[in-house]
């Protein structure tokens, strides 16, 4: 491939959505609305997969688009790695479109806004231009809005607007942010920018800045203390936007994280801030999924925690900034929460269309039920109970290989290692607590169930998804940086019985009237929007104050 | 000076509308004026420069920073189009619940199951 | 007097006043861009900000009623 | 719920604010580099007299890429929850009048005046529309351009819409139309960025000799997308349910 052609990828969904939104001037069941959903569809996912595959392959490249001179014209840049993040976008787009493929056909509106997020996720990986990530965040932020509100429902339409504030309230800072980075450097340009501060020392405004900057982001990403607005939202936003919103969009904001991170000698801090904000929010939202009564609550929270894990150990890379492995660990970890996360919503969605409800103590026969509706769910039930036991970690899954090189990796750390250890003893607990929803129960009365058709993309997806997961994993395993790396030797394998059991034990507590009651209360723990708004800038003044008064130190 | 700190003023007292009053529209309002805050500021700062237009006819060092003025275009037009989107979402809520207190919506929505 | 049309929109309970004090700003800001050498900023302010914006906001409480409720 | 008590509000506002005062009161100049550079070459690089649109659509004419797009689906949400309004006012059977020009029945009482406001803004409306085309034309040469342009072009557009209340059948047309013409422009736009790279091999990059036609054609499609995407919007907040 040669020059921008890279850049062509990320700007194929556009053209699908184009198209998309011609397809609202026919009428619903005309073929040509069909051909254009089509169309639009392989222009999207098959081919911009097909070039980002052929990205990956290639070197790196970068440049500014429109080719105009450096000081002002947007830098972009692209690596093998930023297309094999954008591959698995593009992957869980379209898995998420083709799950809610009658609404989407109905509303090809809806459809466009998913394509048109797909297009800038990659924006937001290319982007290197301070300005031009306000633009493609604000964007992503809009998509996110309007697919959670696209439920019709009322809950979701208060989480949406709940999110909106927060995220409006998050970006005002992150304007705030880019003004006080560009009067002291005359520069939007983030390469350009860290030049300026390798030789002009940062004041406390510089560190105001990027802690404006860093926190709008972390919000994005749902890190302890501003993930309040995740559960609401992606409890209750309809099941495929839950999938692609916990299984990709919260990652995203991660990658321009870590250059806003290492954009001052001095803002390197806030990196342990990260490793340690990404545990304690690990360890926190296991312990309020543990109590959830929701499914999907249930599932929104864990989505908090096993990003604490990519969190902290990104934080770390970034601390030391030299050590691979923690990146390479934060990433597969990432890759794989993608994968099995979208498939734990959207099977749990299955269930909870079916009995109508979505209570995890009263839901019984799950599997019984999903049988019933059709022989084909067979594999539903499959990629659910592997999905299941991937998160928490069996041995042979694909996370257990990923949270052993995280745990690992941080030994340096032993508060954030074994604080990552805890949490998986929860998510254990938690992950048999939801499992009892398939198993069956004779006190509980099966609700009849009418035989579904939709069998059939159900067994397509559960196949596609544990092809991609076995692939991922085999991939993993064959990385160069990862060949000293022996995850099932007796260490490995101890801890993680230990773990387990642990985790088994814990559940079993639950009979217990008094964690009974703690858990009632913990359940029902739901931030006011007050707090919510508030924590934003509280979180962003105290970080500023701590990384100024530390870095004077030093 | 002045009116860095008027601005700063400004900012400050739709912050904490938006954070303290219990009305959506209010909190909406005050996003509004939040937005208008951070753009009269960087094109106040922006033209402490100079005292001309942008436009290559005139002398450019007395030209004041056209960098700004074109982020602000489009910093303006994304906040018009965030609020349109959340006002037509609050007036959803209203007509389900007649009212813009989010406790008030909370509560009849925990209600509704 | 930005601060007071802005205190003013923020606390009247009468929303209908609360959104032409808003107007009223929106518009007294693009004056102030106006001054600041930035007519471009101005006249998008002005068709936006004050125009645009309270069409929506009417268009708003025109479901909901005045009441601030 | 837990309400925080007035003064607590006030003192952490207060707080709040005396930690932002330095970004917000620093001394330091503004930085003139970026100015200086602009000043030189904007008018040779991209043959826009303004520099303002200068650097709109040509330096960061991806920025605005990514404004035109906040705004469609930002516009295309808000009228799928308007429609969703329409539609549960009408499961409620609660006469709900959404519209700014009177009922047949009150016609009557106020003809005077809505005859008026029908007449104004039906001859105003061309008018209106041609400043509009003007603004959007001249973008690179005076203050205005695609967007504040399509704004006014909307304006025009809601003032047809006022002008000729009797004609709702053609409502539906108006609003097919409008929705082409808003898909065409994004069509157009979009071919603009893309078809450089196949020529220059540059995305966004003027594939032109005349340096001024692509700052233009550039305005012109935000210009109708724009208009068109307003006044779509503002046409289905206040038309009538069900039409």
């Amino acid at each position: 491939m040669m020059g921008e052609m890279y850049l062509l990828p990320f700007f194929l969904p556009l053209v699908g959505a184009l198209l998309l939104l011609f397809s609202r001037l026919v009428s619903e069941h005309s073929r040509v609305r069909t051909a254009l959903r089509f169309t639009a569809l392989v222009t999207t996912y098959g081919i911009s997969a097909f070039f980002s595959a052929t990205a990956i392959l290639s070197e790196s490249a970068g440049g500014f688009i429109g080719a105009y001179h450096p000081g002002i014209a947007i830098r972009w840049e692209v690596t093998p790695l930023l297309s094999s993040v954008y591959l698995l976008a593009v992957l869980l787009s379209f898995i998420s479109e083709l799950y809610a493929k009658k609404e989407m056909k109905s509303k090809p509106d809806i459809a466009a806004v998913i394509h048109i997020q797909l297009a800038f996720i990659g924006f937001t990986l290319i982007s290197r231009d301070l300005f031009n990530l306000f633009v493609t965040l604000e964007v992503l932020g809009i998509t996110s809005y309007i697919l959670i509100a696209s439920g019709e429902k009322y809950r979701a339409s208060l989480a949406s607007i709940s999110y909106l504030l927060m995220s409006s309230l998050a970006m005002a800072f992150f304007l705030l942010g880019i003004f006080g980075i560009y009067r002291q450097t005359g520069s939007l340009d983030l390469v350009a920018i860290r030049e300026y501060y390798l030789s002009n020392p940062a004041t406390y405004s510089t560190t105001l800045s990027i802690t404006s900057i860093a926190v709008a982001l972390l919000m994005r990403t749902a890190i302890f203390p501003v993930h309040t607005w995740l559960p609401e939202a992606h409890a209750s936003a309809p099941h495929h936007v839950s999938a692609l919103l916990s299984g990709l969009l919260i990652k995203i904001p991660l990658f321009p994280l870590a250059l806003i991170v290492t954009l001052t000698p001095a803002s390197v801090l806030l990196a342990s801030v990260l490793l340690y904000a990404g545990a304690l929010s690990a360890i926190l939202a296991v312990v309020s999924a543990f109590s959830q009564k929701d499914m999907k609550r249930l599932l929104a929270f864990h989505s908090v925690s096993q990003m604490g894990y990519v969190v902290a150990s990104f934080g770390a890379f970034l601390i030391r900034g030299d050590t691979e492995l923690l990146y390479i660990a934060a990433l597969l970890h990432l890759t794989f929460h993608a994968l099995f996360k979208a498939t734990l919503f959207l099977t749990v969605g299955r269930v909870i269309d079916l009995t109508g409800s979505k209570d995890v103590y009263t839901v019984r026969n799950g599997a019984r039920i999903l049988l019933d509706a059709s022989r084909s769910n067979i594999f539903v039930i499959i990629a659910f109970f592997l999905s299941a036991l991937s998160i928490a970690a069996t041995p042979a899954t694909n996370a257990f290989i990923s949270k052993q090189l995280i745990t690992d990796a941080l030994k340096e750390y032993p508060l954030v290692s074994w604080t990552l250890v805890a949490t998986g003893a929860f998510t254990v607990a938690s992950f048999i607590k939801l499992s009892r929803v398939f198993f069956g129960d004779k006190s509980v009365p099966l609700p009849s169930v009418r035989p579904e058709r939709k069998g059939i993309d159900a067994m397509i997806l559960s196949i596609l998804f544990l092809l991609a997961s076995s692939v991922a994993e085999h991939f993993s395993l064959s990385l160069p940086i990862l060949s000293s790396f022996h995850p099932y030797d007796a260490s490995h394998l101890t801890k993680t019985f230990i773990t387990i059991a642990v985790g088994g034990s814990l559940y079993a507590l639950v009979r217990l009237k008094h964690v009974r009651a703690f858990m009632h209360v913990i359940g029902n723990l739901s931030a006011s929007l007050t707090t919510m708004l508030l924590s934003i800038p509280l979180f962003i003044a105290s970080l500023a104050i701590l990384l100024h008064t530390v870095s004077g130190l030093l | 000076m002045t009116s860095r700190l008027l601005l700063l003023i400004l900012f400050f007292i739709s912050l904490h509308a938006l954070i303290f009053n219990p009305s959506l529209m209010k909190k909406i309002f005050a996003l509004n004026i939040l937005n208008s805050a951070i753009v009269l500021l960087f094109i106040t700062q922006g033209a402490s420069l100079g005292s001309r237009a942008p436009f290559t006819t005139e002398s450019p060092d007395q030209m004041v920073d056209p960098v700004v003025q074109a982020l602000m275009l489009t910093a303006i037009v994304i906040g018009v189009c965030v609020t349109s989107f959340s006002l037509a979402l609050v007036v959803h809520l209203h007509s389900r619940y007649g009212s813009f207190d989010y406790r008030h919506i909370r509560k009849e929505l925990a209600n509704d199951g | 007097m930005l601060i007071a049309l802005a205190s003013f929109a923020l606390l009247s309970r009468d929303l209908l006043s609360g959104i032409i004090a808003l107007g009223a700003f929106s518009l007294f800001s693009a004056v102030i861009f106006l001054l600041s050498h930035a007519p471009d900023v101005a006249i998008t302010e002005a068709a936006v900000g004050a125009g645009l914006t309270t069409i929506i906001f009417v268009w708003a409480i025109r479901h909901t009623g005045r009441d601030d409720r | 719920m837990r309400k925080w008590s007035v003064p607590a509000q006030i003192a952490i506002s207060f707080v709040l604010l005396l930690l932002f005062l330095p970004l917000f009161l620093s001394q330091e100049s503004w930085p003139t580099t970026a100015r200086d550079i602009l000043a030189e070459d904007a008018g040779t690089q991209t043959g826009a007299e303004n520099i303002v649109s200068a650097i709109y659509l040509g330096y960061r004419a991806f920025d605005t890429l990514g404004e035109t797009i906040v705004l469609l689906i930002a516009l295309s949400g808000t009228m799928s929850v308007v429609s969703l309004l329409k539609r549960n006012s009408e499961d409620e059977r609660t006469p709900v009048s959404l519209d700014f020009s009177l009922e047949e029945e009150k016609r009557a009482h106020h003809r005077l005046r809505t005859h008026l406001l029908e007449v104004v803004t039906g001859k105003i409306g061309p008018i209106i529309l041609l400043f509009g085309f003007y603004v959007v034309m001249n973008g690179h040469l005076s203050p205005g351009g695609g967007f504040q342009g399509g704004a006014i072009i909307a304006s025009g557009i809601i003032f047809f819409v006022l002008g000729n209340p009797h004609r709702r059948e053609e409502s539906e047309i108006q609003r097919t139309t409008l929705h082409l013409i808003e898909s065409s422009a994004f069509l157009l736009f979009l071919l603009a960025a893309l078809v450089p790279l196949f020529i220059t091999g540059e995305v966004l990059a003027n594939p032109f000799e005349s340096k001024e036609v692509y700052i233009i054609a550039l305005n012109t499609f935000i210009g109708l997308k724009v208009g068109a995407g307003i006044s779509l919007m503002c046409i289905s907040m206040i038309e009538r349910r069900n039409v």
